[in-house]
């Protein structure tokens, strides 16, 4: 498939899987990831899509498989390693910090990045140049005049740009993105897809997207990559899968 | 704030009858001993919030620690006969060792099974004392002070006023540290982890440093509450290592108001008063016409105390300083 | 595989349910569940009438289990839900299971540990003669599976017993969570034919992403996005209607 | 050789007593996921009635009749079955999915208990009386082996043997072995499983009180201390048999006590130490515990 002057890929997972107490959650899946290529992955409930993000996160331990990031395996690095590493991710359900502002939430991020989150001798409030990251990001994702509302006080749709704005500020070279559009309403779809292409593209990021809302993914994705029952059934080009018949049949459910 | 220091500054000075409410008149040695031990125990409380209201641990085993500073500033001085300082040295290097050991083995674990193994480790401190196999702690009995090696003033029922003072710097210096590191780039990380461990880790950052770093912070500081501790009362015994005692150190955060700024503090300097006053107020003659079912669990203390903590857990969850809080916050 | 007769059927059933109007046996009006933070129903109402297959369809994660849960009072709601014209918020969960409410959960849920007989007996009410024959003639694997734990069952097995749990007692609804989810195609077969039988003699609230199932069961559809009702109608009408589907459900049906 | 038998039976007897603590522990845990501090406080209650009856029926006399010290034992397990079903009636009940406020509220009444015991019957020791054959020994491959280790051991046997039997025959049982996998889908069956808590406070309370009982037997005295003693102890042995197991607290039981009557043996003073490195060690190898389950 891969012609010879192809970019190498910057993540590429080989006979991944993932059992838990002998059920098979994930099985076998190898997948390349192109630089600067958007990946959506798409698949029905309980396919495997967010475990599959968790085993590349670090968040859950293969049985079996490697995963490769720019080349080098990744396998036994931690999930903080693996963000160190470029592999950024977001959370399907919008779990920030509540109790911290949106500003300290992008803040810890930018801290982290920059190095230098051990210091007790050093005020938070003084520590200026995470600072000024946070804010650069939250400027990105028009959160800035919600900078100082805690977290848990914004509405829905805020706290998944302030979710991405942490994305941005942890820097990574590829982006993980769990559901975004999980409990946003209709109206406010078409402007935070925009929003996601901006930013994705602004980075010139590397992207594995799990999203259900098709036209998001269709307006955004280079190529979609299907999951069902834990197994990879199909990975092309959108117009390719959506044409598909065992797409068809799996997802759009015309089995009977 | 500043008028509530200068006025705990100054209460050695003021001679003033108190109505029973402590032992003698406010200038006394037995009243200044007793505020001590209130200011003792409320910046104990508030190393042990700094753990279980700010970073999220639950640690049974935090009473370990302040007997830990305790016992090793008494050893030394009273069994290796070293002058203050060096024993002030000595139970600084074993304040950080000691929790940097077992809290590097402990916090592998975490949730109830932390809780556990922070007791079982407790315990170990419990029965090591309380058994004495190298004949340094004076077992069940405990272990009095030696002042042959210690400055003058701190020598003398007449020179509480400085014991009083020791304690009331060592409060200061307890709750500015709290403040300081609570507010600092690792201070937020701290809460971080206390909200959502899970995340912290996909921003980078590895939770078990950080849970280490807060875990010997507060050790630490419960340490140099030990220390304050035995200078002040002259002297150790077990019951400080004991299981309870760090319950009633649990009691006295959620009693406050767990992870709140004051909390920690009003709920250990409460605990402590009622604790050592109740009896002695009881013991007055209205008092002692009450029937029998009253009066004989009215006479324990932690009868009353355990009372108010299950009444502040069912109807005031957020502690007493919420009692305090502004009402703009209730009409919302 | 969707016989004539059975075709027939459902469109009979439709009419009829459609011409009379009688009064809905569940009524859900505004319905709001906020969980850790997020404001996963938004304002939900729909009926559902007393007779046939009510699907409630709509993406994934639009609230469609969270509905199902929030009737049931497992979720924390607010909004009114009635039941044969009595209210449910204050009752608690067990109560209005017992009022006649049998519940098929989402990854069905079955007591890993217990025995396949356990786990019916567990479903046993007092004064209430359990039907275990009409279980055993719907699910005829469970009968001689009775003493193995549920926990080693295929995951088909698994779903059967799940519905047989709800239908051992006499329920007046039934609420069924994606009954051929992670199922084979044979297995959703014969899961649904199940289903069709069970759904001839109780009205059924179903949750379900194979849209040919829903084409076999349902009667009723009610489509929902972020965590409101955007649709409700016959079932026919929605998947019958290429573009409706397509706008309502982002598929092609 | 005797040496090891004496030993051995005194170490299982000693696991006997650990595991009559822990079972009511681990079955409260299991299904409520409360961390039960109170139950010391419940074991201590059991051992004073039990005493206060003890005492009155022997009237100043250091032993009783077998018939007498039957009534001893199920007042001490009466007690524990009341006491148990009143705190989660009264203190548990409310704070419904408060699950650290129901653990604080517990060492909340672990104080109350503790102090009321000290106000009406004082911090000394007092006497439990038994039946004298409890202070003969017995015979074993040449072991002259307390009768009360035979007691404890017994005991320890029927309690196993009847929660064994109510969780596998009873419907309760059912429900309970169910609810410990999924409290919900209990609910949403149609049970109404706070019924089913209750029950099993005052089946744990009542365990702890007979348990309260047997350490008076054990130590020939009951005082204030003995609750939180025993608690710590409890703790170590649910811990390592995995929370909420009961099969899990009756081996960690054995091994506990075998553990550390040999260690106390070989090195006097070291059986306490040995426990708590024990646990040390199985948490870190499972932090889950020997039959802690997965989640």
């Amino acid at each position: 498939m891969t012609t010879p002057d192809a970019p190498a890929p910057v993540l590429e997972t080989t006979g991944l899987s993932l059992a838990i107490g002998g059920a098979p959650i994930v099985s076998g899946v190898s997948l390349t990831v192109a630089k600067g290529e958007f990946l959506g992955l798409i698949g029905p409930n309980g396919a495997g899509k967010t475990s599959l993000l968790n085993l590349l996160s670090g968040l859950r331990t293969p049985t079996s498989g490697t995963i490769r990031l720019h080349g080098k395996p990744i396998d036994r690095l931690a999930p903080h390693q693996r963000v160190r590493a470029g592999l950024g991710r977001t959370f399907q359900s919008s779990d920030l910090f509540p109790a911290l502002t949106a500003l300290e939430n992008v803040r810890l991020a930018a801290q982290a990045k920059l190095g230098g989150s051990m210091r007790l001798w050093r005020r938070a409030d003084r520590a200026t140049e995470s600072l000024d990251a946070a804010r650069a990001c939250l400027e990105r994702v028009g959160l800035s005049a919600r900078a100082n509302l805690l977290a848990g006080a914004l509405s829905h749709g805020d706290k998944r740009k302030l979710e991405l704005a942490i994305l941005l500020a942890t820097g990574p070279t590829v982006f993980l993105l769990d559901e975004p559009m999980a409990g946003v309403s209709a109206e406010d779809v078409p402007a935070l897809t925009q929003l996601i292409g901006e930013l994705c593209a602004g980075h010139g990021a590397t992207v594995v997207m799990v999203e259900h809302h098709m036209d998001v993914v269709l307006a955004l994705a280079d190529r979609l990559a299907v999951m069902h029952h834990g197994a990879l059934l199909a990975c092309d080009t959108p117009d390719a899968v959506m044409a598909n018949a065992t797409v068809q049949s799996a997802y759009v459910g015309e089995a009977l | 704030m500043l008028i509530v220091a200068i006025a705990l500054v100054v209460v050695p000075f003021i001679d003033l009858p108190t109505a029973g409410i402590l032992p003698d008149r406010l200038n006394a040695p037995g009243s200044l001993q007793l505020l001590g031990l209130c200011l003792v125990f409320g910046a104990l409380a508030m190393t042990y919030d700094l753990l279980f209201g700010f970073t999220g641990l639950l640690s049974f085993g935090h009473a370990l620690f302040f007997a830990a500073g305790a016992y090793t500033f008494v050893i030394a001085v009273t069994v290796l006969r070293l002058s203050g300082p060096a024993a002030l040295g000595i139970t600084v290097a074993v304040a950080l060792l000691l929790p940097l050991a077992i809290g590097a083995v402990s916090l592998r674990t975490s949730g109830i099974a932390f809780a556990m193994v922070t007791l079982a480790f407790a315990q170990a401190g419990a029965v090591i004392v309380g058994q004495d196999p190298w004949h340094a702690t004076g077992g069940e009995l405990g272990l009095g002070m030696s002042y042959e090696k210690l400055p003058q003033f701190l020598v003398g029922v007449v020179n509480t006023r400085y014991l009083y003072w020791i304690s009331l710097a060592l409060l200061i210096m307890v709750a500015g540290i709290i403040w300081w590191i609570s507010g600092s780039v690792t201070g937020r990380v701290w809460q971080a982890i206390r909200e959502n461990e899970r995340r912290v880790q996909i921003l980078g950052l590895r939770p078990y440093t950080f849970k280490l770093l807060a875990f010997v912070s507060a050790s630490f500081l419960a340490a140099m509450c030990g220390v304050a501790f035995v200078l002040l009362v002259g002297g150790v015994n077990p019951s400080i290592v004991s299981a309870e005692f760090t319950l009633t150190l649990l009691v006295m955060v959620v009693l406050g108001g767990a992870g709140t700024r004051w909390g920690a503090l009003v709920g250990g300097i409460v605990y402590t008063f009622l604790d050592q006053r109740l009896v002695a107020m009881a013991g007055s003659q209205a008092f002692a016409s009450l029937p029998a079912p009253l009066r004989v669990p009215l006479s324990q203390p932690l009868f009353i105390l355990g009372v108010i903590f299950i009444l502040v857990i069912l109807f005031r969850p957020a502690g007493i300083v919420s009692l305090f809080s502004p009402p703009a916050r209730r009409r919302e | 595989m969707t016989s004539d007769t059975a075709n027939a059927a459902v469109s009979e059933r439709n009419t009829g349910g459609a011409s009379a109007h009688p009064a809905p046996l569940l009524e859900v009006r505004d319905l709001h569940v906020r969980l850790g933070g997020s404001h996963i129903l938004q304002g939900a109402s729909f009926d559902v009438p007393a007779r046939g297959v009510t699907a409630l369809l709509g993406r994934n994660g639009v609230g469609k289990t969270t509905t199902l849960r929030a009737i049931l009072g497992i979720v924390p709601r607010t909004g009114t839900v009635s039941f044969d014209a009595q209210p449910l918020e204050s009752v608690p969960t067990f109560r209005i299971i017992l009022r006649g409410i049998g519940y098929v959960p989402e990854d069905r849920d079955v007591f890993a540990g217990l025995t396949v007989a356990e786990n019916l007996a567990l479903a046993e009410r007092h004064g209430v003669p359990p039907r275990y024959d009409l279980v055993f003639d719907l699910f005829p694997d469970l009968r001689t599976r009775r003493r193995q734990l549920a926990g080693t069952l295929s995951g088909g097995q698994q779903q059967m017993l799940s519905i047989a749990r709800a239908l051992l007692n006499p329920a007046r609804l039934l609420l069924i969570d994606e009954p051929t989810k992670g199922l084979s195609p044979r297995l959703v077969t014969e899961t649904v034919e199940a289903l069709a039988r069970a759904a001839a003699d109780v009205p059924v609230l179903l949750v379900e992403q194979n849209l040919a199932a829903v084409h076999r069961l349902a009667d009723h559809a009610v489509v929902m996005t972020g965590g409101r009702v955007v649709h409700a109608g016959p079932a026919a009408d929605l998947l019958g209607d290429a573009v409706l589907t397509r706008r309502l459900l982002g598929v092609s049906a | 050789m005797s040496t090891i038998v004496l030993l051995a039976i005194t170490g299982i007897g000693l696991g006997g007593l650990y595991f009559l603590v822990a079972a009511g522990l681990a079955l409260i845990f299991g299904l409520m996921r409360v961390l039960n501090f109170a139950h010391g406080a419940f074991l201590l209650l059991g051992g004073y009635f039990a005493w206060l009856v003890g005492a009155y029926l022997a009237g100043g006399a250091a032993t009783v009749s077998n018939l007498q010290f039957l009534a001893m034992l199920f007042v001490a397990t009466l007690t524990g079955a009341v006491i148990g079903t009143l705190t989660e009636l009264v203190l548990i009940r409310p704070l419904y999915r408060r699950e650290i406020a129901q653990v604080l509220v517990t060492v909340g009444l672990t104080l109350v208990i503790g102090a009321l015991v000290i106000g009406v019957w004082g911090a000394d020791p007092k006497t439990f009386p038994v039946p004298a054959w409890v202070h003969r020994t017995t015979h074993v491959l040449g072991a002259n082996v307390p009768n009360s280790r035979f007691l404890l051991i017994g005991a320890a046997l029927a309690v196993l043997g009847a929660l064994q039997l109510f969780l596998r025959r009873t419907r309760y049982g059912l429900i309970v072995r169910a609810g410990v996998e999924n409290r919900t889908m209990v609910t949403a069956m149609g049970i109404d499983v706070r019924r089913a808590f209750t029950l099993v406070f005052a089946l744990g309370g009542a365990v702890a009180g007979l348990g309260g009982a047997l350490a008076g037997v054990n130590f020939g005295a009951v005082s204030p201390g003995l609750g939180t003693a025993l608690l710590i102890d409890a703790f170590i042995v649910v811990v390592i048999g995995g929370l909420g197991s009961i099969t899990g607290a009756a081996l960690a039981a054995l091994a506990v006590g075998l553990l550390q009557q040999f260690a106390n043996y070989y090195i006097v003073g070291v059986g306490d130490l040995s426990i708590v490195l024990l646990l040390v060690l199985v948490l870190l190898v499972r932090p889950r515990g020997v039959l802690g389950s997965a989640t």
